[in-house]
């Protein structure tokens, strides 16, 4: 409890898809158990890590996420027997992909976390958010897109300015 | 051989056992060839086969083409070894029957990598990299063969990767990114790629998808980007390596090179190969308890 | 555009303390679709749920955002309201700014950021959130029970003294199974057949039991609720109502073969029961023996038969039953493979003919090597049991001798990878203590060894009788058994005392192996054709090891006994009779609703590659004709059981096509949820 | 530099739920000027936004007789029209238009008219039949006017209202039909297919009579059959095409039957001009 | 017109001159390569924005892989961005501030196409102007080059264009030997760039070997159609259903790829790119051969199979462009016959058309005889 902000010049945009038998009751764990953790993290709740489609990982990608978080039970405890079981596999193979494009794979982070795991959730969110703010905005994803909305932004702070 | 190939395209003709063969004919100019439905017997003295037929012609056995296909219940198709890997996947993944198609194997010595590069004959110079190290020169799984087919031992995994999968890996990480992000600044979605796949079966691709749309339909980075990830996503442990989106690619985007990277991956991970067994479940839709978690936390 | 409310929760000061829920309730009325808002101290409050239906009915919101604690408090609590304020229950989602911002961030500047964003997530999300009915599925208030011993006459008869109507499927000609053969039980010594025949005698006279006795379960098709199983009824070359269990014909039968309920120590006739107590008492003919059916030649069976009620010209019989439930209880078996690797010759006790012919080669055929005289824990049963081939004189199978020295090898097989199975089978140590106090008292003056590797007796009673055991004589050694020779009519037993580092030969008259619990030998084809999950071992698996350890991983089909995992008879005995629990709430009710939160199929888009099918855990993808107006075919898709389905979304995302949806998790929503992230978060 | 592509926008004044998943809504402009200089006339279609989600092509379902609003009618099929479909009154959406060539009233002056509509159809001669009424009201300028209008099934059937109305008016003629099978018990119109229903019950006299036909492609062909069958000759038969198109503006490239645009040189067509066309549509 | 010379290898200096005028130059260029990239490893030559003339390509190899369209008709061209607020939705515009552009080494082929294209966008068609188009091209400039060695897939001279045909362009060049090139200025544009080149330039061009050597060039074309009766034949509705389409168009797989390489296609899609409650709209290419380019809401499909979306193309370019905006569809850039993985062969379907056109008995009674 009560550790203290620490405000970094840049932070990481972390979107966490997570299995909500394991995974998101171990983040339930660490807010009950009022553990402090990294707030760069929004959590989207799925039925099971087998359900997380790498087209969600490109999706938040394309959103501006510098990180991507997925997570669910270990092997051989799925509520669903084998959903993580496929989901490693599609995140083996997916990784490598990405890998192969130039885009660098520390920004995915995949983790087993159990619902009792409270403390492994925050440790591998915190380890994680400060590596991503280490490696920084992301850039393969991020630079030069014609983005109308983001020109008509950046003119009105100019206005402002 | 392209004799006994049209004998028998004729027999199966006449007997009215297939409704078309679909086989290579002489192309519009020296250097290329076309595909050609052969529907009457006296016909088949149009087929030929040799080094400048890459086309993979098991694309118009995908349920995709069912307006081509509208009438041929059977159809015998002239495959080389790659390309019956990819009737084999086809079937394997229920796109067609068996029975459905007649396969005139050839014997291939390797194919030309590009049409500009034919110069009368196959040489190192011109052979496609992906015939490097081909297992299925002689095809596995054939209906018909002329000669003797001998024996091949298919237990080893297939060296047929491009030297240039190799090169990129060596990069760095910024340079392969630099290495995409110049290719792909040339895409223009026209999804060629896509389209010659011959297992794009999707009735509507996710790309052309509104609810939601997962891949931003216009040809700028993110949309690019993402399709490219996702094309080779879909083909993880079922691209058969016939190296046609690359060779279809107008602005000639080597796009296989994903997938021969992800054929590697597939191989070391999971010691698969698609398009050897008509039962097969491609890696992603099976698992093992024991499968490599290394990167996992 | 939707008419969303969102209602932030201050859960007292607990969100309030670290969310400023007045600016999070703010920046909600500016979002899209939102129409109306509450920032309130207890949504979860009597009043703050009155609140959240007057808003709802009052400004016809149809869609709700609640603000609050994590999705396991309280989201079925603001879905009942809403559904009691006329919204359906799945247009309510929780935004989990408790768990997940209060009480982990302690800048109240953080908290709120992350609230506000939490809930405008959902906020996209929930545009997308389609009104979702419960599914009503008819219910068939049948129980069907696979396996009659212990476990299944368990389940039976608490299902039926409940009232339910129940079937019980045995492959062998009697009701009983491993526990029948038992001679007495740990820890109280009490006789296995005085307390299992009384319950046999029971389930037999019951007017709601139906015993399907020498039956085997051949296939299973539907989802719970509704299943229809097809049960083969072998042949039994007796017509069940006519016998009178008299037992004229198999006194006189003149062939034998080897005897299965006695582990093979002694010869059964061709037409048999399998135990004087049997239930039924209905013999049957094994026709792989009989010389009538083989080659036409006796039948003598069928003359001295009263009721004449011989038929050798009957045939398997099919017959299809719908059923609601399935307490699968197939039992366990001993590890036939360890046991030959100790130098004993006798397969298990489904005896030599179940084996392939390879199989029986390898077995040793001659007195040459073998060792007669090594034996496992059932048939050592069988020897001590009053009803036994030596009516309970401890005699060991060579020569009959009484055994002056016994040697007893726990974890055989067990506990090691490389020989045999790597987990505990758990009863071993008791009922090796039972042995040696059996022989004891059988015998006076006879020694016995055990040679362990640890005492596990965790149980009511148990470490009392393994103390017990050691006082009236057993010999516990410490260690391995290395190997077990011959040597002349004795067995050479070479092992070490681990505790003083000393070797310790024994030279035994007779050698007990505590040869370790697996699954019945087809265990995972009964798990394919169930259509449940199995382990490695193939014991079946639980849905959860801890909060559904009774569950199959399939809906309906619950797990009793040893089948599930090594378990002695009180646990096996209190399994059942949760699986009967189990199984009685499910018929509770009339119809059964299924939760709607299950994958559908946009059967157009299907392009049938079946990879769904594939990746189903529970066999819930099923594979469809489609007609056209005129009922000619059209094409295939896949269409996914509502009864079946889970909701997992593991279709979902091998679905390369996209034309599978879980309902609740839709594609639209999770990535309406993304594109929110990205796009206001700056 | 205007950009041909931007909309205008309007407010939702009004949605009316014509049958399932079919809504009408009326619409207003939210800018005094772009309305003050808005005029459209009948057969004119317009490109409208859910922002968000895309544009969607639908004619005017107004009559330009009454100016205060125009109206459109949509059956809730993709992505956009879902998105409409979720709208509530008081939302935005965007509006470029009139696009397209115009129903030739001029033409039709002293003759008798026919309407000719099935299903979700019925919007585009709504739009004229209201003109024509009004026009008729002012000047007599036309002679007979009929409908007939048929859906798959008595709910399917939209503007009820106004089926209605038209019915109770005098000097119109209203021919009503479902499917069969689609009808209801208390169903007081025919029962069968549109063309079939015109040919055998309704019967119209070609004299001096146009027919305005509207549907899907399959109905306009065997309606055009039908007529001709009667009498009708090729330049008494005029339709309204409704292909995908997305700009609407004869540049996207989608819309083009041979080198006709829809865009442009249609949406109306008479019977003659399309015999002329390329049959591929 | 005026006329100069120029020495081929000042090309370079060329583009460095008008990099130096703050000019957005593009100009062929070779694409990268990795090293040893295997026997797969092919040239690729396109159209790229140059900050030197260093390593340009003007002049060599024959067409780059994306034609100039692109930088007028943008692969993708966002039209507004729009913000929802509650019911009110505002529109942003999109700020039009395009650089004042040299294309330099467009083939004649390709700057025909523009002329194509223009009358597509410009107000011309229907009153309707597309500002994106009409401003890009108004701040364009065309360089072109004329052709020395045509491919086996180039047919300009089967479309009324020559190799060295100057039509679209601003500045003409065409080798005239001994490493000289004859300049022509052909509009205003043309003459405000080949006035920041002044220095370069020298004298009188050499109209006599400009049109040797482009006569010269034509004689190579190997693909020799004429297209004068395709459009009359193509006017004949019945012809719409002739047995040709469907026997060669069958094996058209209906990539799409002809379309978005072909320097005149100009169909497109416009969807809505949308981040929570704001996003823009956006115009990108799109191609008739895809089969939901014109499908109903309905499900209908007025061009079902695939060789009725290639008949469609054929008949755009030969019909549709000519009767409509009076300018031809097709250039005779080859580019389609390059691109087409199946050797789908736009010269062999006017070859037929011109074959059935000049003996329409003759192919009559050839189908009555089948």
């Amino acid at each position: 409890m009560g550790k203290k902000i620490e405000i970094h010049d840049f932070e990481p945009k972390i979107m966490a898809f997570v299995c909500k038998w394991c995974t998101y009751s171990g983040a339930d764990l660490a807010g009950t158990s009022r553990m402090d953790y990294s707030p760069n993290v929004r959590m989207i709740r799925l039925p099971c890590s087998g359900r997380i489609d790498p087209q969600f990982m490109i999706k938040a990608f394309e959103q501006g996420a510098d990180g991507v978080f997925v997570s669910g039970c270990h092997p051989g405890d799925c509520h669903y027997n084998e959903g993580n079981y496929y989901a490693r596999r599609r995140n083996t193979t997916f990784r490598q992909l990405l890998d192969f494009n130039g885009i660098d794979i520390e920004r995915i982070e995949f983790s087993w976390i159990s619902a009792a795991e409270a403390i492994k959730w925050t440790e591998v969110i915190d380890a994680f958010t400060d590596k991503v703010r280490e490696l920084g905005r992301h850039p393969q994803y991020n630079d030069d897109i014609v983005d109308p909305y983001a020109q008509f932004l950046v003119q009105k702070k100019q206005e402002s300015a | 051989m392209i004799e006994e190939i049209r004998n028998q395209a004729r027999q199966l003709l006449e007997n009215g056992e297939v409704d078309v063969v679909i086989g290579y004919a002489e192309g519009s100019d020296p250097s290329r060839t076309t595909p050609i439905f052969v529907r009457k017997a006296e016909d088949v003295e149009k087929l030929i086969y040799d080094s400048r037929c890459i086309n993979s012609l098991p694309i118009y056995l995908n349920k995709r083409h069912e307006y081509t296909r509208k009438g041929w219940k059977k159809s015998a198709i002239i495959g080389k070894g790659c390309d019956i890997r990819a009737i084999v996947q086809l079937i394997a993944e229920n796109q067609l029957k068996r029975d459905e198609v007649y396969i005139l194997g050839v014997p291939c010595e390797g194919v030309v990598s590009h049409p500009d590069k034919w110069d009368g004959s196959l040489h190192d110079g011109n052979r496609a990299s992906k015939c490097t190290g081909c297992d299925v020169m002689t095809p596995h799984e054939t209906d018909f063969f002329p000669g003797e087919k001998p024996e091949v031992d298919r237990s080893k995994p297939y060296e047929v990767t491009s030297p240039k999968v190799a090169n990129l890996m060596e990069l760095e990480l910024d340079k392969r990114f630099a290495f995409w992000r110049t290719d792909f600044d040339r895409c223009f979605k026209c999804y060629a790629c896509r389209e010659v796949c011959p297992h794009c079966s999707c009735n509507v691709c996710i790309t052309d998808e509104t609810t939601p749309s997962w891949i931003d339909p216009a040809a700028h980075k993110k949309g690019i980007f993402s399709w490219h990830l996702t094309r080779a996503m879909h083909l993880v442990g079922r691209c058969t390596g016939c190296g046609e989106c690359t060779r279809a690619c107008p602005m000639d985007i080597q796009v296989d090179l994903f997938n021969q990277r992800m054929k590697e991956v597939v191989q070391e991970s999971y010691s698969y190969k698609p398009g050897y067994s008509l039962e097969d479940k491609h890696p992603l839709i099976t698992y093992k308890v024991d499968d490599r978690e290394d990167f996992i936390k | 555009m939707a008419k969303i409310g969102v209602f932030v929760c201050q859960c007292g000061n607990n969100i309030a303390r670290t969310v400023d829920t007045a600016e999070v309730a703010k920046y909600c009325s500016e979002q899209d679709g939102v129409v109306h808002v509450e920032d309130y101290k207890f949504m979860c409050s009597a009043p703050g749920q009155e609140m959240f239906k007057k808003a709802i009915k009052e400004k016809g919101l149809d869609a709700c955002i609640v603000s609050a604690c994590s999705p396991k408090m309280h989201e079925a609590t603001f879905r009942n309201a809403a559904e009691a304020a006329g919204l359906n229950p799945f247009k309510v989602e929780i935004a989990n700014i408790r768990e997940q911002c209060s009480w982990v961030h302690d800048d109240k500047e953080v908290g709120t950021v992350k609230s506000k964003d939490l809930t405008k997530m959902m906020i996209e999300r929930i545009k997308f959130n389609k009104p979702l009915e419960r599914y009503v599925m008819p219910l068939t208030k049948r129980a069907l029970i696979v396996g009659g011993g212990i476990a299944g006459i368990q389940a039976a008869l608490d299902l039926a003294q409940a009232g339910v109507d129940v079937h019980i499927v045995e492959r062998e000609p009697s009701l009983g199974g491993n526990m029948a053969r038992l001679s007495e039980t740990f820890p109280t010594l009490d006789c296995s057949q005085c307390i299992m025949t009384p319950r046999m005698v029971e389930v037999q006279n019951h007017p709601l039991i139906t015993v399907h006795a020498y039956a085997e379960l051949e296939q299973l098709s539907g989802f719970i609720g509704n299943f229809r199983a097809r049960i083969r009824q072998k042949a039994k070359f007796v017509i069940d109502d006519l016998c009178t269990g008299c037992g004229e014909c198999w006194e006189k039968c003149p062939f034998s073969t080897e005897s299965e309920f006695e582990m093979g120590l002694v010869k059964r006739p061709i037409i048999y029961i399998p135990f004087p107590q049997a239930v039924p008492t209905v013999p049957v003919i094994d026709k792989t023996e009989c010389p009538k059916i083989l080659k036409d030649k006796c039948g003598l069976c069928a003359d001295v038969c009263g009721p004449d009620c011989i038929d050798f010209t009957q045939q398997d019989e099919i017959k299809e039953i719908d059923f609601g439930a399935i307490i699968v209880a197939t039992g366990f078996q001993l590890m036939p493979n360890v046991y030959r690797e100790y130098g004993g010759w006798r397969p298990p006790h489904m005896t030599p003919k179940k084996l392939t012919a390879k199989m029986r080669k390898a077995l040793p055929r001659s007195d040459a090597g073998r060792l007669v005289d090594v034996i496992n824990g059932l048939e050592f049963e069988r020897l001590a049991s009053a009803s036994g081939p030596t009516g309970g004189q401890i005699r060991r199978p060579s020569d009959g001798k009484i055994p002056e020295i016994v040697v007893f090898i726990a974890c055989v097989g067990s506990r090691d990878c490389n020989k045999g199975v790597e987990y505990c089978s758990k009863i071993c140590c008791m009922y090796t203590a039972k042995h040696t106090m059996l022989y004891q008292h059988a015998v006076h003056h006879g020694k016995s060894y055990v040679f362990y590797m640890d005492i596990r007796a965790g149980g009511k009673g148990y470490e009392e009788f393994i103390n017990r055991a050691q006082d009236e004589g057993a010999q516990y050694v410490r260690g391995r058994v290395s190997r077990l020779t011959k040597k002349g009519d004795r067995i050479l037993v070479k092992g070490a005392d681990t505790l003083t580092g000393q070797a310790v030969d024994v030279e035994a008259d007779m050698v007990v192996l505590a040869t370790a619990m697996v699954p019945q030998g087809d265990s995972e084809q009964v798990a394919q054709t169930l259509g449940i999950g199995y382990d490695k071992h193939g014991f079946f698996s639980e849905q959860h090891p801890k909060l559904m350890p009774v569950e199959s991983s399939t809906g309906g089909i619950f797990l009793a006994g040893a089948c599930q995992s090594v378990k002695d008879i009180p646990e096996t005995v209190s399994q059942a009779s949760a699986t009967a629990a189990k199984v009685l709430a499910l018929f509770s009710k009339d119809e059964m609703m299924r939760d709607p939160e299950v994958a559908i199929v946009d059967q157009e888009k299907c392009m049938n590659c079946w990879d769904c099918v594939t990746v189903c855990p529970y066999l819930a993808i099923e594979r469809v004709e489609l007609k056209d107006r005129n009922g000619n075919f059209r094409k295939w898709a896949a269409y996914v059981n509502p009864g079946l389905c889970q909701g997992c979304g593991i279709c979902n995302t091998a679905c390369r096509s996209k034309s599978i949806e879980l309902m609740g998790y839709t594609n639209e929503q999770v990535y309406a949820q993304i594109t929110a992230f990205g796009g206001d978060i700056i | 530099m205007s950009n041909i592509y931007q909309p205008d926008l309007m407010t939702i004044t009004k949605i009316i739920q014509e049958a399932p998943g079919i809504k009408t809504f009326h619409l207003k402009f939210q800018d005094e000027n772009v309305a003050s200089n808005f005029s459209f006339q009948t057969g004119q279609f317009g490109e409208y936004s859910a922002f968000g989600a895309g544009e969607s092509t639908f004619c005017i379902a107004s009559s330009p007789t009454r100016p205060d609003h125009i109206e459109c009618c949509f059956r809730e099929v993709g992505k956009v029209t879902t998105a409409l479909a979720n709208l509530t009154e008081g939302d935005t959406i965007g509006f470029r238009g009139p696009y397209g060539n115009t129903f030739p009233l001029d033409d039709w002056r002293g003759k008798n008219l026919i309407f000719i509509g099935g299903g979700i159809a019925l919007p585009p001669l709504r739009s004229v039949i209201w003109n024509c009424l009004d026009l008729r009201e002012q000047d007599g300028r036309f002679g007979h006017i009929s409908i007939v209008y048929g859906a798959r099934s008595v709910q399917d059937l939209v503007y009820k209202r106004e089926i209605e109305e038209w019915n109770q008016m005098e000097n119109v003629t209203m021919v009503k039909t479902v499917d069969p099978g689609g009808e209801t018990d208390d169903w007081d119109g025919h029962i069968g297919f549109v063309p079939h229903v015109l040919e055998n019950d309704f019967k119209p006299d070609p004299e001096n009579t146009v027919a305005i036909v509207c549907g899907p492609p399959i109905m306009i062909k065997f309606t055009f059959e039908a007529l001709e069958r009667l009498g009708f000759k090729q330049e008494q038969m005029v339709t309204t095409l409704e292909n995908r198109m997305k700009c609407g503006l004869g540049k996207c490239g989608r819309c083009n039957i041979g080198s006709t645009y829809v865009c442009i040189d249609g949406p109306v067509f008479t019977a003659t001009e399309l015999a002329a066309l390329p049959q591929e549509f | 017109m005026k006329t100069a010379t120029l020495n081929k290898s000042d090309l370079g200096k060329c583009i460095d001159l008008l990099v130096q005028a703050d000019l957005r130059v593009i100009a062929p260029r070779l694409q990268p390569r990795l090293d040893e990239d295997g026997p797969d490893a092919i040239d690729v030559l396109t159209f790229t924005e140059v900050d030197s003339g260093e390593g340009h390509q003007v002049g060599e190899g024959l067409l780059p892989l994306n034609g100039v369209k692109e930088f007028l008709f943008a692969k993708h061209e966002p039209l507004f961005a729009y913000e929802k607020r509650g019911k009110k939705i505002e529109i942003i515009p999109v700020h039009h501030e395009y650089p004042q552009t040299v294309i330099i080494g467009v083939r004649p082929c390709d700057a025909a196409s523009i002329a194509s294209l223009e009358s597509v966008f410009s107000d011309a068609n229907a009153g309707f102007e597309d500002p994106f188009f009409t401003e890009r091209r108004s701040r364009t400039t065309f360089i072109t080059y004329s052709c020395t060695a045509p491919d086996a897939s180039c047919f300009c001279t089967s479309v009324n264009l020559s190799p060295d045909s100057a039509k679209g362009s601003d500045l003409h060049l065409t080798e005239i030997g001994d490493g000289r090139l004859h300049v022509e200025v052909i509009s205003k544009a043309g003459e405000a760039v080949a006035k920041q080149l002044q220095d370069l330039l020298e004298g009188e061009g050499d109209q006599a070997a400009r049109e040797k050597a482009g006569a010269e060039v034509s004689e190579k074309l190997t693909r020799i159609r004429d297209s004068a009766p395709i459009m009359d034949w193509l006017m004949d509705t019945a012809n719409f259903d002739d047995e040709m389409w469907q026997r060669l168009g069958e094996k058209c797989i209906g990539c799409g790829a002809c379309t978005f390489a072909c320097p005149t296609c100009h169909c497109f899609d416009i969807v809505d790119e949308n981040k929570g409650s704001k996003g823009y709209r956006v115009k990108f290419w799109d191609s008739c051969q895809f089969d939901h380019f014109t499908l109903h809401a309905s499900g209908h499909n007025p061009r079902d199979w695939q060789y009725k979306r290639y008949r469609n193309r054929f008949n755009c370019k030969f019909k549709i462009y000519p009767e409509k905006f009076e300018t031809p569809g097709c250039v005779g850039c080859g580019r389609c016959i390059r691109a087409c993985p199946v050797n789908l062969d736009i010269t062999e379907y006017m070859a037929e058309v011109a074959h059935k056109a000049a003996n329409p008995s003759a192919m009559k009674a050839d189908q009555d005889s089948e």
